[in-house]
């Protein structure tokens, strides 16, 4: 086994253990902040160490330069869209405990964050 | 079992799933889900006679069941796209009637009286004609 | 392809299989139309991924670019702008109970029809790659979808540009010559805004290079044209630029020159060539290549339109003030 | 070489399959969206892989191409969230509360 080919082996590995942990993570983490960390895990690291991995067998200059710039877009989406997700979650969270605070009662119950309750 | 097999039967699933769904989906939002249900499935049934094809005929798949599959796919949308605008005008135009009738509705009451009377008359003389050509699409 | 220590298909396509059939029955079953929308976006990856196992990458793109990116715009758009409505009531368990027998019919005659295939399997490998040589072009599904059956390309082009047409006839009357509105989903955050910066010019690359590569490896125009489609989604969705109103001319004349293009180098060919859409000897590829260009920028203009959705005004007198910076742009 | 690779995209494409659990049973539309994305970088990985271990032509154009566009449905899901119904010029009520929405999992397994 060559050098490039253990540079591979190791970093395409590592790649794949990011993306099992991300995966319990997202199914067995409590809240939806946390489960969003985990599949943040898999998106950059997970997917960044399967290309590092596998750059030393890609085609040289194309294959290689194609590998990179997924990779970058990967990194620019998913930091994007996990942002975004965040705001998100985060919003509703206000807008739940403020409704809660008013004891406005209507739909204040299904609008409360999912917490360490939600179902498994 | 060959991938062609699996993807055959996988896709003749689909097309069941898809017209028990189009035909008592939940909603028309679901329902047009389904029709895609069904199209994919067709698809696949496709994609797996052409892999066949090209297995047997020293290629990775047969190229005119592909170039096919590819027209296809960008007419589905198409129509998908269509249904979709369809349904989005039906929701706005109920919405405006249930405002000019009144219904006591917090939002709607600033603006609907002006703009409700002369937008819900068009779209109610055309409602038949949209009917006709979404179900043709389907 | 080598002998590998386990069996790609019991491990990779089994499992897919099921993937797909389980969300597409969980898809029907679920309650919720957001719900089901996102199911049916994570069905478009695994479809494209299914393509790929099929053999068919010219599919999978198309799959992807359509499926997984604008198919979902398209309808978490519209779920968002549906919002939820009431269930329809369901009919009573003995019609269910007589659908659902009924299309498990139709599965399992689609399926005994799968397995009993003709054993040595009819197809068109060979007659493609005979005559391949004659269109220049190193990917044998362009050479079909442009050459050996381009009327059904052709047509297909037309119905975009007709579908087109159809979504803006939706529109209300008073309305007509506006812009189309669907996509205008309140104010962008900052980091769709980044994205949406940031994004575009990369997606324009791969779009470019997804046509120009399609004659001769698995890409072409419709794969191409979806990317950049989906880019110009994502500008409008960002709130960075608008799309352009229906009565715009540059916009009408994107959307017909593809088909129009195509229609008048086919008419030419039934004079100088032998037959109509019959390229003439020498000129098969440069030709080509003019019709694919066309035909990539119309693709891309309908499909961007259609996701668009159709004119709208301007929603009336915000009287909240949270949207009143917006008249200024406005037609 | 190959067959390690190919080991390890079917690892992550079965991994990332089994996260179609939080796709089917929620309990947010915020945990289906991030199955769905986890599935699209997944998807890549695996494509990556299985391309470079039994050499699929285009593996590496799909991957970007799934790259590129796998997160439109996070994007436009977002953006919704802060639209109301078609019509209603003001956004944000309405919509907001069914963000949650209990998954009906018996439905399916």
């Amino acid at each position: 086994m060559s050098v490039a080919d253990a540079f591979t082996a190791i970093f395409v590995l590592l790649g794949a253990f990011f993306f099992i942990a991300g995966w319990v993570g997202l199914v067995r983490f409590p809240d939806t902040l946390s489960r969003l960390h985990a599949l943040s895990k898999a998106d950059n690291l997970g997917l960044g160490l399967v290309v590092v991995g596998l750059l030393p067998q890609a085609s040289w200059p194309f294959g290689a330069l194609k590998l990179v710039a997924l990779w970058l877009v990967a990194v620019l989406v998913g930091g994007a869209t996990a942002q975004m997700l965040a705001g998100a979650i985060q919003a509703r969270a206000g807008e739940a405990g403020d409704r809660v605070a008013a004891a406005a009662g209507t739909d204040a119950a299904p609008a409360v964050d999912d917490g360490p309750g939600a179902p498994r | 079992m060959t991938e062609a097999q699996i993807y055959g039967i996988c896709g003749a699933g689909l097309v069941g799933i898809g017209l028990y769904g189009a035909i008592l989906g939940r909603s028309a939002l679901r329902r047009l889900l389904a029709f895609n249900l069904v199209g994919s499935g067709v698809f696949l049934i496709f994609g797996a006679i052409a892999r066949r094809g090209g297995l047997a005929g020293g290629a990775a798949s047969d190229p005119v069941p592909q170039a096919l599959v590819i027209t296809g796919l960008v007419v589905a949308f198409a129509a998908t796209a269509l249904a979709a605008a369809l349904l989005i005008r039906l929701a706005a135009v109920e919405r405006d009637e249930a405002s000019a009738r009144g219904k006591p509705e917090a939002a709607g009451a600033p603006s609907a009286p002006v703009a409700a009377p002369a937008k819900s008359t068009d779209p109610r003389t055309e409602q038949p004609a949209t009917g006709q050509s979404g179900a043709g699409h389907s | 392809m080598p002998d590998f220590p386990l069996p790609v298909p019991l491990w990779a396509d089994i499992p897919l299989a099921l993937a797909l059939l389980v969300l597409a029955l969980w898809l029907t079953a679920t309650r919720r139309d957001r719900a089901a929308v996102i199911g049916f976006t994570g069905y478009g990856l695994l479809a494209a991924i299914a393509w790929v196992r099929l053999g068919s990458v010219d599919v999978a793109l198309t799959e992807a670019a359509l499926g997984g990116g604008l198919m979902g715009l398209l309808l978490l758009t519209a779920a968002a702008r549906l919002g939820e409505r009431a269930d329809q009531p369901r009919p009573a368990m003995p019609v269910r109970l007589l659908v659902g027998v009924l299309c498990l019919g139709v599965t399992l005659a689609l399926a005994a029809v799968v397995l009993s295939l003709p054993a040595p399997a009819p197809n068109l490998v060979a007659a493609v790659a005979a005559n391949q040589a004659a269109t220049e072009l190193g990917n044998p599904v362009a050479a079909v979808l442009i050459a050996f059956r381009a009327v059904d390309t052709m047509l297909e082009s037309v119905v975009l540009a007709l579908a087109v047409i159809v979504l803006w006839s939706f529109g209300a009357d008073r309305a007509w010559g506006a812009r189309p509105r669907t996509l205008d989903l309140g104010p962008p955050s900052p980091a769709l805004m980044l994205l949406g910066r940031l994004l575009p010019p990369l997606g324009l690359i791969v779009g470019v290079h997804l046509f120009w590569t399609g004659a001769d490896h698995p890409g072409g125009p419709f794969q191409g044209g979806a990317v950049l489609a989906a880019m110009a989604a994502l500008l409008w969705l960002a709130r960075l630029g608008e799309p352009p109103p229906v009565s715009d001319g540059l916009t009408r004349v994107g959307i017909v020159i593809g088909p129009l293009l195509f229609l008048l180098i086919g008419l030419a060919g039934a004079v100088i060539a032998d037959a109509f859409l019959a390229y003439p000897e020498g000129l098969t590829k440069p030709l080509i290549l003019l019709i694919e260009a066309a035909k990539t920028l119309s693709v891309a203009v309908a499909l961007a339109l259609l996701v668009a959705g159709p004119p709208e005004l301007p929603a009336p007198a915000p009287a909240r003030g949270e949207t009143a910076a917006e008249p200024g742009g406005t037609v | 070489m190959s067959s390690l690779l190919l080991i390890a995209g079917l690892v992550i494409l079965l991994t990332v399959l089994l996260g179609l659990v939080r796709i089917l049973r929620g309990p947010g539309d915020t945990e289906r969206l991030m199955a769905a994305q986890l599935l699209g970088t997944g998807g890549v990985a695996a494509l990556l892989l299985l391309g470079s271990a039994i050499d699929l032509t285009g593996a590496t154009d799909l991957a970007l191409l799934l790259a590129l566009l796998a997160a439109f449905a996070a994007v436009t899901f977002v953006a919704g969230l802060g639209a109301g119904p078609a019509g209603a010029p003001d956004g944000r009520r309405g919509s907001a509360p069914d963000v949650r929405g209990e998954g009906d999992s018996p439905a399916s397994q």
